[in-house]
C-alpha cells in the first residue's frame, strides 16, 4: 500500500468522528487485557486488566520485572500468543480489533499495519531460507511487486538497516550471519512495509553492546522518518532512558506505573519502579584501584591459545591469551560476545585442553595432573555457567543439585548435616526453603542462576568461576546476588574469576579487568584506571555504548557523540 | 526389517515429573488402547491356558482342518492342533521372543552407543564403523547363517534377533550422550572434581532414559515383527513350539481354501501387538516430550 | 575444496566399513557347517565329483587364502561366478539389480511421495480425528507383516476384484518392465506400505518440532499465510532429518523386496539372494551381500551429501 | 473390462490359439544348461528335459510311455541286441538326420562316447566302476550300427535303463575341435557357459530333437520352438513351448489361478480346492514319481550311532510312524506308504512282497514293548536305557546305561506338508517315548550338512536327515541301490552296511532275473538301513483341459514333444 493510499484511510476514517479520530491517531490501543495459559499443571495467568496505546511516532516502553507478562502483552497485540493462551479485553491495531479476529484477517494486518521484532535473533530466521527471500516475501505478502521487484527492495532495506553490501548479503543463509546482522534482517524484515506499529521484544538483549547502540540508531531513525510508533519491550533502563517518550512498568501481570519517560525514571513514584531504578548499575566516572592483590596465583593462563574445527572453517578462540587471578581478588573478563570469554573461563577449569600455552590451577599444570589429585584439585573449584537452562540436571530436585559437590568431596558428611548445608547456601543466594524440593524446570530463569551459584558456593571454594552469573536477573535481584558474592568473597577468600558483558556491574565488583577482543586480550589491569582511563580505542568503544539510565545524561551523550562524530 | 518408527531426533529434556508424563501418556488416546492391548494378549497367552486347556504337543491327523464349532472355537490346524490353544501357545513365544530380544537389542545398544558417546574420539569412530557396517549387512543374512548354524531355540532366537538389532538403538543413545555429555551441568561436574563413574550414573543414563525406553518399546515391536518374518522365511522355532509368524505363514497356504481361522487370528494378533507396542511408544515419546505441550 | 576433503573422509570411512563388512561375511558364510558342494552336487553326487568340486571353486585353500583371493579378484572388479547358475556373479547381479532397483525405487518415490503430505497434515491437525486416523491406518500398515499384505492384496485385487495381474512385470529389459505399468502397481504398493507408514511418522514428528520454532513466529509476525508458511519454511527444514532417515532405509527396502520379488514372480536380486542362500551359492551371497551393502553406505553417504545441499548449515558444520 | 484385457496380456496369457503352450517350470528353478554333456551341478533334471528335447538320446528309457521302459519313437536308437553272453550289445541307429541335413551316423555316437571316456570325472553321470569305467570300447560297426562291449556280463535291462540310456549322439561335423576330446569339452563347456548365446550361437542349431531354441533369457524363461527338420517318430505336438520359471508356487498358483499357465502345479495342501481348478477349465492329475523316501540314519554318531545300530530300535522307531494316515491326510492322497528301497506308486516287477506288505505295521504300543523289552524305560517321557549289554533283552551294544532315546532330525524346509509330516511323526515317536527334535534348514544345506562321516569328526552330530520334500531318490529306471545302500555308496549317507545287502545290491545288476532285485526289496524292508517315509507324487499336476495324449514321465523328465492340444 502506498502511502498516498495510507493518507487516503487516515482521511475516510478521520471522516467519521471525534471517537474514531482517537482510535485512528493511536496506532495500538490496549484495554482490559488479560491472558491466561493454559497449562497440564494448571492454569497461568500471566496478564489482567492491562491498558495501554501507543501513538503514531511515539515510542512506548515497557519495562518490569522477569516473567512480569511483558511478551505476553506484545505478542498479543498481534494475535501470535501460542494456542495455550485464552485472551480476553480489547486491542485494537491501526483501528482492527485483534482478539478474536480469524488468522486470514490477522495475517493481512501482520507486517504492513504493524509488524514485530523478536529477541532471539539466532532463531527468528528461517535457517534454510536465504535472507534476501525472507524479506522479500514479507513484502510481497502485501504489495503486489513481482519477484525481481521484491528482491531489489530487499536488498534495499538491507541497506537501510545499515548492513554493509547488501547485495551479496541477501543471498547469504542467517547462520552466515552475525547475531546484530540477524537481528539487523529481522528489523528489515519489521520495517519492509513501513508500517504504523514495530513491536519490538528485547530487540537487544541477545547483543553487546556496541551493537546494541547501533541497533537502537536505526530503530530511532524509523520512528522519526516514518511516524512509526513503536513498543519496545525491555529490561535495559539505559535503552529506556535512550529511546523512550513514555515508560509502562510491569510487575507480576499488571502496569504498575506509567508516564513520560523523564518521570518515570527520574521521579519515580511506585514503590517497585524505585527499587528496579536503585538496582541499576551505573557506570561511574571516578574511583580508585583497589590495591594489588599479594600471593601466588590460584588460577594462571600463559600464552593459551584454543582452536576450534579444522580447516578453512576454523575459529580461533583463543590466541595467545595471558592471565591471572590471585586469591581474594576478583577478576572482570570483558568484551564483545564472541570474544572469547567463556573460552577462556572453560579452558581455566580444564575443560578445553589449550592447544598451546599452559594453564596451571593452585600453582599445578592442569595439564599434567590425572585422576585422584586431579579431583581433590577441582574440588576447590566452583562453576557457574553462563546458559542457567543447561547447568542444572533437570532430573534432579534443587536439594540434590546443590548437594552434589558434597557428596562428590564429603563422603564423610552426614546426610542431616547435608541438608543443614544446603539450606544454608540457598539462604545465602536468597532462595526461599520451599524451592528446595523443586525442579529446575519449574523455576523462573533467574532463580535456576542461583541454584547454579548456590551449588558453587555449598563447598566453600577458593576459586570460583561465575559466567554471566547473572544475566537472567532482574537488575535488582542482581544486585543481591553479587553483593552476596562480594560478601562471601570477604569471608571466605576465595579468587573469583568474573565473565560478564556489563562493564557497570564488572567496574563494581571487579579489583581488575581484563578486556578481550576477537580471542585476544586487547587490555588489562585495575579496574578504575582500565575502564576510566582506556588505552585502547576498542575499550573506549565498549564504554561508550553503555548507556545511562537517565534520560536527561544519556541525549547530552548522544549528541556529544554526534558532534563528536561530525568533528 | 528392522527399520523403526523413531524420531530422528532424540527426545530433549527429559522431566522430572514423572506424574506429568504419566498424565500425558494416558491423554494419549492410542497410547493407552496400546497398553490394554498387550495386556489382553499377556493374559490370553500366559493366563489363558489355564482357562482354556488344549493338547499342543501332539498331532491328532483325524481332526485336522475343522472349522470353528463348540469344541474348537477356532477350528484346527492341518494337523489337528486346536486354534485357540494353538495362539495362546505361539504367543507365548512371540511376546517372550519379542520381549526379551527387544529389551536385550536395548541394553546391548545402549551400552555400546553409551560407552562410543561418551570416550569418544577414536574409540567412537572404530564403534560407529562397526555400527555402520551392521546396518549395512543385511539382517536377513545373518538370520539365514545363524539359523544354519545352530537350532533356533526360543533362546537362541532371542539372542539372534538381539544381536541384528542393536544397532538402531545404539545410534540414537550415542547421540543423547554426545549432547548430555557437553551439557553444562556434566561440564560443572567434571570441572568440580566429578568421575566419569558419576557422570555418566547420575547424569547421562538417568537423562537418556526417555531415549532408551521409547526406543525399546519399539524394538519390541519390531523384533515380533521379525519373529514372524523369520518364520515366514522358516528359520523360526521348531515345531512343536510354533510362534504367530509360523501360524500365519503355515496359514497363508490355505489362503484360497476358505480356512481364514488359520489366517486371520494369527494375523490379526501379530498386527495388533505390534501397532500396541508401537502406539505406547509413541505415547511414551510424546509423555517424556517437554516440547510436546499443549 | 571444502566439499571435497569432505567426500575424500567419508568415502574412505564408506571403505572402512565395506573392509568390515566383507570379512565379517566371508567369516560367516565358511562358518557354515558342510560346505556347499554336497547341496550343489545334489544327493547323487559321489565323493569325486565333489572332492572336484571343492577343488575348482578354490574351497580346499585355507581361509585366509580364499579371503585374500576374494579380495584381489573383487579389487578387478570380478565377483567370481555362480556355484549353480552358470553365470558370472555380475551378470547375475547386472541382470536382477535393475529389476529391483525400479522397485525400490519406485516403492520410495511413491511411499515418500505419500508420507510426506500425509505427515505433514497430520502434525497441522495434530491430535484431531483425522491425525488419529492417519496415525492408526499408518501403525497398521508398518504392522502388518509385508508377505500377509501382499497376499491380501493379491486376493482382493488380483482373485476377487481382477484389477490388476497377479505377477509384476515378466519382461527381462527395464522397457519392458515399465511397458507394463499396470503389473507395477500391487508390487510397488506392497513394497511401499511400510515406507509411507514410517516416513509419514517421521514427517509428522519434524513438522511438528518446526512449526514450535521461532521463524515460524516470525514469518507469521511478517503476514504470512499457513499455507505459505508450510511450504515455503516448514516443509523444508522438516525434509532434512527425514532424508538422513533414507540411507539407513536401504537394507530395509532390499529386505522388503524380497517378499514382493516372491510374491510377485519377479526374479530380482532379493529372489537371487534368497535362492543363492537356499543353494549355499556364496559367491552369488557374498556378491548380494556386497551390493546391498554397497547401497546402504552410498545411500548413507548420499544422503549426506543431500543434506547438505539441502542445509547449508551442515556444510559450516554447525547443526 | 478393459483393463482386465491390458492386464492378461501382460502376464503372458494362456495360449488361446493352440499353437503355443505355457509350461510352469519348478518353484525357484532357471534352467541354465541345454549342452546334453556337463558337470553334475549342471545337468539336473529339468535342464536335461530340456537338453533332451534338442539332442535326441540313443535309448529314451523312461516312463513317457505310461510305463517304464524304451521309448523307441523318442530314440535314435532302434534296436540294442545283447550278446548271449550279455558282455556286449550291438545298437542299431535309425535313418536320421540333424537338422542341418547331415545323416545321424555311428561317428556321433562314438563322438559322445570318446568325449565322456576322456572327461569322466567332469561329467554329471559318472560313477566310479559304472559307465564309462565297465565300458571297455565302442566300435562304429557301419554307419548305422556300433558295438559296445562291457568289462562283464550285466543285466540287459539294468545296462539299457541305467548306463545306455545316457548315451547321447552329438553333431560331430559340428561341435569337434580336431580329434582332441579333452579340448573339445572345454571348448563345449565354455560355449554353454554363455546363456546369452543358446539361441543365437550356431553350435547350438544343429540339432536332432523334436525341438529348438527360440529364446532363452538368463532369467529362465525358455521359447522353444518346434524343429521343422525332425525326423524322428516324437514329431512336435505344439510349435512353440514357453517353459515359464517361478519364484515361489504360491506365484505359480497365482498365475494358474489368472489362466495364464497351461500345465502347472498345485502342492498337496491345495487340493480341496481342485473344484476351483476345474471350474477355471483345468484338470488336475497328479504326477507320480519313480522314487523313493526315507530319513537316513547316521550310523556313526557319536551318540545315536550305537542305538541306531540295534535292529530293534529301528524296528521301534519304523513302528511309530503311521504311514498310510499321514499318506492320506498330510498328503491328501499324493503319497503311497513306503516299505522299502523299490518305489510302489507305479506297479513294477521289481518289488518284494514282503515290502508290499509292510512288515512293520504302525503301532506305538509294539514299538513301545520292543523298547520296553530290550532295557529301556521311560522315564520323563523319554525312554532311557536302563539294561545295558549285548544280550537279549538289553539296550544292545555300545548303548550305554543312562542313554535317552532322543534324536534330531534335520529337514527340509519350505514346505508345509513335510512340516506337518515331521510334526506328526514327532508326536507319534512321543507316543512310544522317543524324543524327536526338528531342525529345518534349505534343502541344499540339509544335504551338506549330513554327509558321510566317521564318529570323531565334528561333521558326524547329525542324526537323522530328510531331503525328500518331493521324494528323497529318483532311480533311473532300474531301481539299484548301487549308490544308496551299498557299504560305501557314493549316496549312503549314514554308512549303512550289511555284507547281504552288498551281495544282493551286485547280483541285481549282473543277474538277468528279476529275482535278486526282489530279494534286495524283501531284505531291505526288513533290515531298515533308513526310516522309510511315505513317496510323494512328484508333483500334482494341473492342465488345461484338451491338452493330453501322453503320460507324465515317472523319471520326472519332461516331454514337450509329446505334448497336443486334443481340442
Ligand atoms: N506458553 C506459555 N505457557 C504457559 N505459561 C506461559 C507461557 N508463556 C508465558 N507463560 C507465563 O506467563 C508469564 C508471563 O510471561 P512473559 O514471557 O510475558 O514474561 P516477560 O515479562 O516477557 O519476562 P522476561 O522478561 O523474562 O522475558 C510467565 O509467568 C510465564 O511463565
Ligand atoms: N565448541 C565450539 N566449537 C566451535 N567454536 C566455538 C566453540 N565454542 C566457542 N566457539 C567459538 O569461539 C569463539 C569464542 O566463543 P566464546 O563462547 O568464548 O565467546 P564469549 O566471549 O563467551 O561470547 P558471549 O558473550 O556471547 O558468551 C566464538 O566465535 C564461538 O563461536
Ligand atoms: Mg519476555
Ligand atoms: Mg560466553
Amino acid at each position: 500500500m502506498s502511502g498516498a493510499e495510507k493518507d487516503a484511510e487516515a482521511e475516510a476514517a478521520a471522516e467519521v468522528g471525534t471517537a474514531a479520530e482517537t482510535a485512528a491517531e493511536r496506532v495500538l490501543e490496549v484495554e482490559g487485557l488479560g491472558v491466561t495459559f493454559g497449562t497440564d499443571t494448571g492454569d497461568v495467568p500471566a496478564v489482567c486488566d492491562i491498558a495501554l496505546h501507543v501513538q503514531p511516532g511515539e515510542t512506548l516502553a515497557l519495562v518490569g520485572e522477569s516473567g512480569s507478562g511483558k511478551s505476553t502483552v506484545a505478542l498479543a497485540a498481534l494475535g501470535l500468543l501460542p494456542g495455550n493462551a485464552r485472551v480476553s479485553g480489547r486491542i485494537t491495531v491501526g483501528g482492527t480489533q485483534v482478539v478474536g479476529t480469524g488468522e486470514a484477517e490477522l495475517a493481512r494486518l501482520r507486517g504492513r499495519t504493524a509488524s514485530m521484532v523478536f529477541q532471539e535473533p539466532a532463531t527468528a530466521l528461517d535457517p534454510l531460507t536465504r535472507v534476501g527471500a525472507q524479506i522479500a516475501e514479507v513484502i510481497r505478502n502485501h504489495r503486489p511487486l513481482s519477484r525481481a521487484e521484491a528482491a531489489r527492495e530487499a536488498v534495499e532495506l538491507l541497506r537501510r538497516v545499515g548492513i554493509p553490501e547488501p547485495e551479496r548479503r541477501a543471498s547469504a543463509f542467517p547462520f552466515q550471519l552475525s547475531g546484530g546482522q540477524r537481528q539487523r534482517v529481522v528489523i528489515a524484515m519489521a520495517i519492509a512495509n513501513s508500517p504504523d506499529l514495530l513491536i519490538a521484544d528485547e530487540p537487544t538483549t541477545a547483543l553487546d553492546v556496541t551493537v546494541q547502540a547501533e541497533i537502537l540508531d536505526l530503530l530511532r531513525g524509523l520512528a522519526a522518518d516514518y511516524g512509526t510508533g513503536v513498543l519496545l519491550v525491555t529490561h535495559n533502563m539505559g535503552v529506556v532512558a535512550d529511546f523512550a517518550d513514555r515508560v509502562a512498568v510491569m510487575l507480576r501481570g499488571e502496569i504498575v506505573e506509567t508516564g513520560p519517560v523523564e518521570q518515570v525514571l527520574l521521579r519515580p513514584s511506585h514503590e517497585y519502579t524505585q527499587r528496579l531504578l536503585a538496582a541499576v548499575p551505573r557506570l561511574a566516572l571516578s574511583g580508585e584501584d583497589a590495591p594489588e592483590r599479594e600471593g601466588a596465583s590460584v588460577v594462571e593462563l600463559r600464552d593459551v591459545s584454543v582452536r576450534f574445527g579444522r580447516g578453512p572453517s576454523a575459529v580461533q578462540a583463543l590466541d595467545g591469551v595471558t592471565l591471572d587471578v590471585r586469591p581474594g581478588e576478583t577478576v572482570g573478563l570483558v568484551g564483545e560476545s564472541g570474544s572469547g570469554k567463556s573460552t577462556a573461563a572453560r579452558v581455566a577449569l580444564g575443560l578445553i585442553p589449550p592447544d598451546a600455552g599452559t594453564v596451571s590451577l593452585f600453582g599445578t599444570d592442569l595439564g599434567r595432573t590425572r585422576g585422584r589429585r586431579r579431583r581433590a584439585l577441582l574440588s576447590g573449584v566452583g562453576v557457574v555457567f553462563q546458559d542457567p537452562v543447561a547447568s542444572l540436571d533437570a532430573r534432579m530436585s534443587v536439594a540434590e543439585c546443590v548437594a552434589e559437590p558434597l557428596r562428590m568431596h564429603r563422603r564423610g558428611m552426614s546426610s542431616a548435616d547435608r541438608r543443614a548445608r544446603v539450606a544454608e547456601v540457598l539462604e545465602l543466594v536468597r532462595l526461599p526453603k520451599e524451592l528446595a524440593a523443586r525442579g529446575p524446570r519449574e523455576l523462573s530463569g533467574g532463580q535456576r542462576q542461583r541454584v547454579s551459584l548456590a551449588r558453587s558456593l555449598v563447598l566453600e571454594p577458593r576459586l570460583l568461576v561465575a559466567d554471566e552469573p547473572t544475566s537472567a536477573l532482574d537488575v535488582s535481584v542482581q544486585r543481591t546476588v553479587l553483593e552476596v558474592i562480594a560478601e562471601l568473597q570477604r569471608e571466605l577468600g576465595f579468587a573469583c574469576l568474573f565473565v560478564s558483558h556489563d562493564l557497570a556491574v564488572v567496574q563494581e565488583f571487579a579489583q581488575r579487568v581484563v578486556v578481550m577482543r576477537a580471542g585476544r586480550v586487547e587490555e588489562q589491569g585495575p579496574t578504575m584506571s582500565t575502564l576510566l582511563r582506556p588505552r585502547s580505542d576498542y575499550t573506549r568503544r565498549l564504554i561508550a555504548a553503555v548507556p545511562v539510565p537517565d534520560p536527561v545524561v544519556q541525549r547530552r551523550r548522544r549528541a556529544q557523540e554526534r558532534t563528536e562524530a561530525t568533528a | 526389517m528392522s527399520a523403526v518408527l523413531q524420531s530422528t531426533t532424540p527426545t530433549a529434556e527429559p522431566v522430572a515429573n514423572y506424574r506429568l508424563s504419566l498424565r500425558r501418556f494416558t491423554r494419549n488416546k492410542l497410547a493407552v488402547a496400546g497398553l490394554v492391548v498387550v495386556v489382553v494378549f499377556l493374559l490370553f497367552c500366559f493366563v489363558g491356558p489355564l482357562l482354556y486347556s488344549t493338547d499342543q504337543t501332539h498331532t491328532d491327523l483325524h481332526q485336522v482342518n475343522l472349522g470353528p464349532s463348540g469344541a474348537h472355537w477356532l477350528g484346527t490346524d492341518a494337523v489337528g492342533h486346536d486354534e485357540v490353544g494353538r495362539l495362546m501357545f505361539g504367543g507365548q513365544v512371540s511376546l517372550l521372543v519379542g520381549l526379551a530380544a527387544g529389551v536385550l537389542a536395548t541394553v546391548i545398544g545402549t551400552l555400546w552407543g553409551a560407552t562410543a558417546g561418551y570416550v569418544g574420539g577414536w574409540a567412537d569412530a572404530v564403534m560407529m564403523r562397526v555400527v555402520d557396517a551392521g546396518i549395512a549387512i543385511p539382517a536377513l543374512f545373518i538370520l539365514l547363517v545363524v539359523s544354519a548354524i545352530t537350532t533356533p531355540d526360543t533362546l537362541g532366537l532371542i539372542l539372534v534377533l538381539g544381536l541384528v538389532s542393536w544397532l538402531v538403538p545404539s545410534r540414537l543413545v550415542r547421540a543423547e550422550t554426545l549432547t548430555l555429555k557437553s551439557r553444562d551441568y556434566v561440564l560443572t561436574l567434571r570441572a568440580t572434581g566429578g568421575t566419569h563413574g558419576r557422570a555418566i550414573a547420575r547424569h547421562i543414563l538417568p537423562n537418556s532414559v526417555s531415549t532408551i525406553v521409547v526406543a525399546a518399546t519399539f524394538q519390541v515391536a519390531d523384533a515380533i515383527l521379525l519373529v514372524a518374518y523369520v518364520s515366514y522365511l522358516g528359520l523360526g522355532v521348531q515345531p512343536p513350539k510354533t510362534d504367530w509368524g509360523g501360524m500365519l505363514s503355515a496359514g497363508l497356504t490355505a489362503a484360497y481354501s476358505g480356512r481364514w481361522w488359520l489366517i486371520v487370528p494369527p494375523g490379526l494378533a501379530i498386527i495388533l501387538v505390534v501397532c500396541a507396542f508401537n502406539a505406547i511408544g509413541d505415547g511414551l515419546r510424546d509423555a517424556f516430550d517437554v516440547r510436546g505441550r499443549g | 575444496m571444502e566439499t571435497l576433503l569432505y567426500l575424500l573422509r567419508r568415502a574412505l570411512q564408506a571403505l572402512v566399513v565395506i573392509l568390515i563388512v566383507t570379512v565379517v561375511v566371508f567369516c560367516l558364510l565358511h562358518a557354515l557347517p558342510g560346505g556347499p558342494a554336497r547341496g550343489i552336487l545334489g544327493p547323487q553326487a559321489t565323493a569325486q565329483q565333489i572332492a572336484a568340486f571343492n577343488h575348482e571353486q578354490g574351497l580346499d585353500r585355507s581361509l585366509p587364502v580364499q579371503y585374500v583371493y576374494y579380495l584381489r579378484t573383487l579389487l578387478h572388479g570380478d565377483l567370481g561366478t555362480s556355484y549353480t547358475l552358470n553365470e558370472g556373479v555380475s551378470q547375475l547381479i547386472g541382470q536382477r539389480l535393475p529389476k529391483t532397483l525400479v522397485l525400490t525405487v519406485l516403492s520410495a518415490l511413491v511411499g515418500l511421495l505419500l508420507a510426506i503430505p500425509l505427515g505433514m497434515w497430520q502434525a497441522v491437525r495434530r491430535n484431531k480425528p483425522a491425525d488419529y486416523v492417519i496415525t492408526t491406518l499408518s501403525f497398521v500398515a508398518y504392522s502388518t507383516p509385508v508377505y500377509f499384505l501382499g497376499l491380501i492384496l493379491v486376493l482382493v485385487f488380483t482373485q476377487t476384484l481382477h484389477w490388476f495381474p497377479s505377477q509384476a512385470p515378466q519382461g527381462d529389459t527395464l522397457a519392458q518392465v515399465f511397458a507394463d505399468p499396470v503389473a507395477l502397481v500391487l508390487p510397488v504398493v506392497t513394497g511401499a506400505a511400510s515406507m509411507v507408514a514410517v516416513f509419514s511418522r517421521y514427517m509428522r514428528a519434524a513438522t511438528l518440532e518446526n512449526l514450535s520454532e521461532d521463524y515460524v513466529r516470525t514469518a507469521r509476525a511478517g503476514g504470512s499465510r499457513q499455507g505459505a508458511i508450510l511450504f515455503r519454511h516448514v516443509f523444508r527444514n522438516s525434509l532434512t532429518p527425514v532424508i538422513a532417515m533414507l540411507g539407513y532405509y536401504v537394507p530395509v527396502l532390499f529386505g522388503g523386496a524380497l517378499v514382493v520379488e516372491q510374491l510377485f514372480n519377479y526374479p530380482g536380486m532379493g529372489l537371487l539372494f534368497w535362492s543363492a542362500a537356499q543353494s549355499s551359492d556364496y559367491p552369488v551371497l557374498l556378491g548380494c551381500v556386497l551390493v546391498i551393502s554397497v547401497a546402504t553406505v552410498v545411500g548413507t553417504l548420499l544422503a549426506d551429501v543431500v543434506q547438505r545441499v539441502v542445509d547449508p548449515r551442515v556444510k559450516a558444520g554447525r547443526t | 473390462a478393459l483393463l482386465l484385457a491390458g492386464c492378461s496380456g501382460s502376464t503372458g496369457s494362456s495360449s488361446a490359439s493352440k499353437d503355443s503352450i505355457n509350461y510352469a517350470l519348478p518353484a525357484n528353478f532357471t534352467p541354465n544348461w541345454i549342452l546334453p554333456i556337463g558337470t553334475a551341478a549342471h545337468l539336473n533334471t529339468n535342464n536335461s528335459s530340456i537338453s533332451h528335447t534338442l539332442w535326441e538320446p540313443l535309448v529314451a528309457y523312461d516312463g513317457s510311455t505310461g510305463k517304464i521302459g524304451w521309448n523307441k519313437a523318442g530314440s535314435i536308437a532302434t534296436a540294442a541286441d545283447f550278446a548271449a553272453d550279455n558282455k556286449s550289445v550291438k545298437i542299431t541307429l535309425g535313418d536320421r538326420h540333424w537338422s542341418d541335413g547331415k545323416p545321424i551316423t555311428s561317428q556321433d555316437v562314438k563322438f559322445w562316447f570318446d568325449l565322456i571316456k576322456a572327461n569322466k570325472k567332469q561329467w554329471a553321470g559318472y560313477s566310479p566302476g559304472q559307465a564309462p569305467d565297465n565300458w571297455t570300447s565302442l566300435k562304429a560297426d557301419d554307419d548305422r550300427h556300433v558295438t559296445l562291449t562291457f568289462d562283464k556280463a550285466y543285466n540287459p535291462q539294468w545296462m539299457l535303463a541305467n548306463e545306455l540310456q545316457y548315451i547321447i549322439p552329438l553333431p560331430k561335423h559340428a561341435w569337434d575341435q580336431g580329434g582332441d576330446p579333452v579340448k573339445t569339452w572345454t571348448y563345449l563347456n565354455n560355449a554353454a557357459k554363455n546363456i546369452g548365446g543358446y539361441a543365437s550361437n550356431p553350435l547350438w542349431k544343429t540339432i536332432s530333437g523334436p525341438y529348438g531354441v527360440k529364446s532363452f533369457s538368463t532369467a529362465g524363461k525358455v521359447v522353444l520352438a518346434a524343429n521343422k527338420k525332425y525326423d524322428g517318430g516324437e514329431k512336435p505336438g505344439i510349435p512353440t513351448v514357453n517353459l515359464l520359471p517361478f519364484t515361489t508356487t504360491d506365484a505359480e498358483k497365482n498365475a494358474l489361478r489368472s489362466g495364464s499357465v497351461d500345465y502347472g502345479y498345485i502342492e498337496a495342501t491345495d487340493l480341496d480346492q481342485k473344484e476351483s481348478f476345474t471350474a477355471r477349465g483345468y484338470e488336475v492329475k497328479p504326477w507320480s514319481g519313480w522314487a523313493i523316501t526315507y530319513m537316513p540314519y547316521n550310523f556313526n554318531n557319536p551318540s545315536m550311532g550305537p542305538v541306531f545300530k540295534q535292529l530293534y530300535a529301528r524296528q521301534a522307531i519304523q513302528r511309530s510312524i503311521d504311514q498310510t494316515t499321514i499318506a492320506k491326510v498330510v498328503f491328501s492322497g499324493t503319497a503311497v506308504p513306503g516299505y522299502g528301497p523299490i518305489p510302489t506308486g507305479q506297479a513294477s516287477a521289481f518289488v518284494s512282497q514282503t515290502q508290499k506288505d509292510n512288515p512293520y505295521p504302525f503301532s506305538t504300543s509294539a514299538a513301545r514293548a520292543l523298547l520296553t523289552s530290550h532295557g529301556w524305560s521311560e522315564q520323563s517321557g523319554v525312554m532311557t536305557c536302563t539294561r545295558p549289554g549285548s544280550g537279549a533283552s538289553q539296550c544292545g551294544d555300545g548303548v550305554a546305561k543312562g542313554t535317552k532315546f532322543q534324536m534330531q532330525v534335520l529337514s527340509q524346509s519350505g514346505s508345509a506338508v513335510t512340516d506337518n509330516m515331521m510334526s506328526a511323526i514327532q508326536s507319534s515317536l512321543a507316543k512310544t517315548g522317543i524324543k524327536f527334535s526338528i531342525k529345518t534348514a534349505p534343502v541344499n544345506s540339509v544335504l551338506s550338512q549330513t554327509p558321510q562321516c566317521t564318529a570323531s569328526q565334528s561333521i558326524c552330530k547329525w542324526q537323522l536327515s530328510f531331503f525328500g520334500t518331493a521324494g528323497s531318490w529318483y532311480f533311473p529306471a532300474f531301481p539299484t541301490g548301487d549308490a544308496l545302500f551299498q557299504s560305501k555308496g557314493g549316496s549312503n549317507f549314514g554308512n549303512y552296511s550289511d555284507a547281504k545287502v552288498d551281495q544282493l545290491i551286485s547280483a541285481s545288476t549282473t543277474s538277468s532275473s528279476n529275482q535278486a532285485i526282489q530279494d534286495y526289496s524283501a531284505s531291505l524292508a526288513k533290515d531298515l538301513p533308513v526310516i522309510w517315509l511315505p513317496e510323494p507324487d512328484y508333483q500334482i499336476s494341473v492342465m488345461k483341459k484338451g491338452l493330453g495324449g501322453f503320460a507324465q514321465d515317472s523319471l520326472a523328465n519332461f516331454h514337450p514333444a509329446q505334448w497336443k492340444w486334443t481340442s
